[in-house]
């Protein structure tokens, strides 16, 4: 019993999730801003480092 | 990669691209639990595991999951493996438990593990991205004994490693006399410069073998018109 | 434990990055110019006051009458991550100005350390609805006093001789443990 | 099923959490059995303090507005045991349990570690003030004690946490806020008026002299200033010195009046040897006599007395 609760609140949070993922993308940049990205150079923040791998293996 | 690269030295692989000194990746964990060498191993052999299981996984699913989603889901993957290792370490290893305290919890957000989910294990093969996530998790593990040893041999003077599951002591070596240990390597302050020094001798180490390469490379270059 | 203390603990006695090793990775990262600090720094409290009172809520009302408790913490992370998304929606929307100083550092804060310990933190310390608040507004406010510190010192660290291997973040960790030598001074406060 | 399609993508999440949730619950259902099994274990010993052989399951959902209860654990069949912490005098606070058994009256009263001065606070854990706290029921007001007031309220707030748990779990009605008057302070030895009281270091300054009483001002040092075991200079009061108006019938050298007009000691400790009745006691003394100290408040006591002597000594030089 317990575990049927414990699925449908991470489906709950997953769904709010998925959903402010897409609506999040959907949303236009407000204009002026397009090429703003945060000045974050060799620090470990992880969103960063993936980027600038991709980056890098892409240059490769 | 090129051939080259493959023939240099496992350790010497270890230290360049090591993920807490040279990436700053899961500085977090290390710089907070690595006051004895127990935590160090605590810690590293529980990201191990949840690097290695994610990495299976994430390889696993990857191609079978559209790309918009793909963050949710390896986000679900990692903090489940880590509440399950959290469970069983609460359980069978108490006493290490409480000392690494929220730390563990924190493993989800360490950047390591997403990290290489997203880098390497969704573009490559089962045993290719588990045994990266073994290496990673041991070179994780490296750096924090390393920080672990000199923040406890001169924090306490003494170091000492006990078995987390029954707390026995199975060895404590005093090596500097009571009395003239160096309180503050046990406290924050220590922590930041240990690392600070540990990091600028990897850069340090990375800079030599550039140089060294360079050389060789620039040596090798010389060579070859000489011979045409 | 009174409102104060909380507040006061949770901004300068223990430090969340100095003496919780928290959040390092923004801290080192993004602080190398003021203005970017602040809007790191605004945008880190706004996550965590939001992110704490959300999961308090989840969890005393949802949780911990299913008997859920083991779940905390794959459900704040998904909390977490998907706040971040709609702040940043609402803030893609409101001003162009806004997402500039505060929309840009929102995806990073997702796998920010210190906005999954508060929210942990809160549950552990057993706070009560107000403390939580107290202590999701006086833990950032520490986060982003230590970023609007260390912005004006790595600008002038710049421009110091620093040796080879120490440039760049080793210097910056020396600075950060200077620090923390100083903020022990707080520890007596409370 | 094309990849892309949201059904997909929905189909997709839902086994992902259907696993998820399940491996969590089930592992959790091996874990937590043991997790509870080795708190218990850690805190058997001192629950075996009060219910020897019991066997103690812990109450994990309890609502304590007041933040002092660390644990509540029952003793099956027997009672339910309280641990609580606070702060007394020494702010590194003490630990100490509070049981009540199922009847409603206490079951035990043990601490578990403390760091208030002894012979002050230390009282409060003491042989006779755990009898009285053993002799109550959980519906009666816990009494103070004199001389360790600090500490006995703290002791108090702690066993009204438990009371209002206990009473409302098991629908006993009370009155929260009744009061019992503290339990006396056992009378000290006696402090003679010809005692050598030089380090008081009394200050005389004679207000008015009619030939036949004499009216002095006298001001001495008092427990605070002399700190006599290191633990007042730390302690957050400023001390200042005691003040009396000491009347002396110069005929018989017998004190007439005494009234103390600044009392520069520790409230709630040193008081106690400042009530009414003794400074009353005084009146009738000469030098040859002495007066009961007051345990707890012995340094205050000796205070006032060497006020008394140099107010007679004062009387007599002239």
């Amino acid at each position: 019993m317990k575990i049927i609760y414990a699925i449908g609140i991470v489906v709950v949070l997953i769904g709010i999730y998925v959903l402010g993922l897409t609506l999040n993308k959907n949303t236009p940049v407000p204009e002026g801003c397009e090429n703003l990205k945060p000045e974050c150079d060799s620090c470990g923040i992880q969103t960063c480092i993936v980027r600038n791998q991709n980056k890098n293996k892409g240059e490769e | 990669m090129s051939e080259k690269k493959v023939k240099r030295s496992f350790a010497s692989e270890m230290i360049l691209n090591n993920p807490v000194f040279g990436l700053y990746l899961g500085i977090c964990s290390s710089l907070a639990i690595t006051t004895t060498i127990n935590n160090a191993i605590g810690m590293g052999v529980a990201v191990i595991v949840v690097l290695v299981l994610s990495n299976i996984v994430v390889s696993l699913l990857a191609p079978i999951t559209p790309d918009e989603i793909h963050i949710p889901v390896y986000i679900v993957i990692i903090a489940s493996l880590v509440t399950i290792v959290g469970m069983l370490m609460q359980a069978f290893t108490p006493q290490l438990f409480s000392a690494l305290g929220a730390f563990i919890d924190l493993i989800v957000v360490n950047c390591i593990i997403l990290g290489r989910a997203e880098a390497y294990a969704s573009k490559n093969g089962v045993l290719a991205s588990a045994r990266d996530g073994l290496m990673m998790g041991l070179s994780y593990t490296f750096s924090l004994l390393a920080m672990a040893f000199i923040r406890q041999l001169l924090g306490t003077g003494t170091l000492s490693l006990s078995n987390p599951m029954t707390n026995a002591e199975l060895f404590s070596l005093r090596l500097i006399p009571e009395g003239f240990e160096i309180e503050i390597f046990k406290q924050q302050t220590g922590a930041f410069l240990t690392f600070a020094v540990l990091a600028a001798a990897v850069t340090a180490y990375k800079n030599a073998t550039d140089k060294k390469a360079a050389e060789k490379e620039k040596a090798a270059k010389v060579a070859a018109k000489e011979a045409q | 434990m009174n409102l104060l203390t909380i507040f006061l603990s949770g901004m300068l006695i223990n430090n969340i990055i100095l003496s919780k090793f928290l959040g390092i990775c923004p801290f080192m990262g993004v602080s190398t110019k003021l203005s970017s600090a602040v809007g790191m720094g605004l945008a880190v409290i706004f996550v965590i006051f939001g992110a704490s009172v959300f999961s308090w809520v989840l969890y005393y009302y949802a949780l911990v009458p299913l008997g859920l408790e083991y779940m905390k913490l794959i459900c704040f992370i998904l909390l977490i991550a998907s706040f971040v998304q709609f702040v940043e929606m609402f803030v893609k929307k409101t001003s162009p100005s806004l997402y500039k100083s505060l929309g840009i550092y929102l995806p990073l804060i997702t796998t920010n350390c210190a906005v999954l310990y508060v929210t942990l933190d809160n549950i552990t310390q057993k706070y009560n609805f107000v403390e939580t608040i107290v202590n999701s507004i006086g833990v950032p406010a520490g986060f982003m006093l230590m970023l609007v510190i260390f912005a004006t010192i790595r600008e002038r660290l710049d421009s110091a001789d620093v040796p080879e291997a120490f440039k760049g973040n080793p210097i910056a960790l020396v600075v950060a443990a200077i620090m923390a030598i100083a903020f022990t001074a707080f520890a007596g406060l409370v | 099923m094309k990849k892309e399609s949201t059904l997909y993508k929905v189909l997709l999440l839902g086994v992902l959490c259907a696993v998820c949730g399940t491996l969590l619950a089930g592992v959790n259902s091996i874990t937590a059995p043991i997790i509870e099994a080795a708190a218990i274990e850690k805190e058997k010993a001192n629950l075996e303090l009060i219910y020897p052989g019991a066997s103690f399951k812990e109450v994990t959902d309890y609502e304590d507005p007041t933040g002092l209860i660390q644990g509540v654990y029952e003793a099956e069949g027997q009672g339910m045991i309280y641990k609580i912490k606070n702060t007394g005098y020494n702010s590194n606070g003490f630990t100490f349990m509070i049981a009540f058994n199922n009847d409603g009256t206490v079951g035990g009263y043990t601490v578990l570690e403390h760091g208030e001065t002894n012979g002050f606070g230390s009282r409060a854990f003491e042989e006779d003030y755990v009898n009285t706290i053993k002799g109550l029921t959980s519906s009666d007001p816990v009494p103070l004690l004199t001389g360790a007031t600090i500490t006995t309220t703290a002791v108090q707030q702690g066993i009204d946490a438990a009371k209002a748990h206990f009473n409302e779990t098991n629908g006993i009605s009370y009155d929260p806020n009744a009061v019992a008057e503290a339990a006396p302070a056992p009378a000290g030895d006696p402090l003679p008026l010809n005692d050598d009281y030089a380090q008081f270091k009394c200050e005389v300054e004679e207000l008015s002299n009619d030939g036949t009483t004499a009216k002095y001002h006298v001001t001495s040092r008092g427990f605070g200033l002399l700190d006599p075991d290191g633990m007042a200079s730390h302690s957050g009061h400023e001390y200042k010195r005691n003040e009396a108006e000491i009347e002396v019938d110069l005929a018989s050298m017998k004190i007439v009046n005494y009234t103390l007009t600044v009392f520069g000691d520790t409230e709630g400790i040193g008081d106690t040897a400042t009530t009414e009745d003794k400074q009353q006691e005084f009146v009738g003394k000469t030098l040859e006599d002495s007066i009961d100290s007051v345990t707890g408040a012995t340094w205050t006591g000796k205070s006032l007395a060497a006020m008394a002597q140099a107010a007679l000594n004062a009387a007599s030089g002239n």
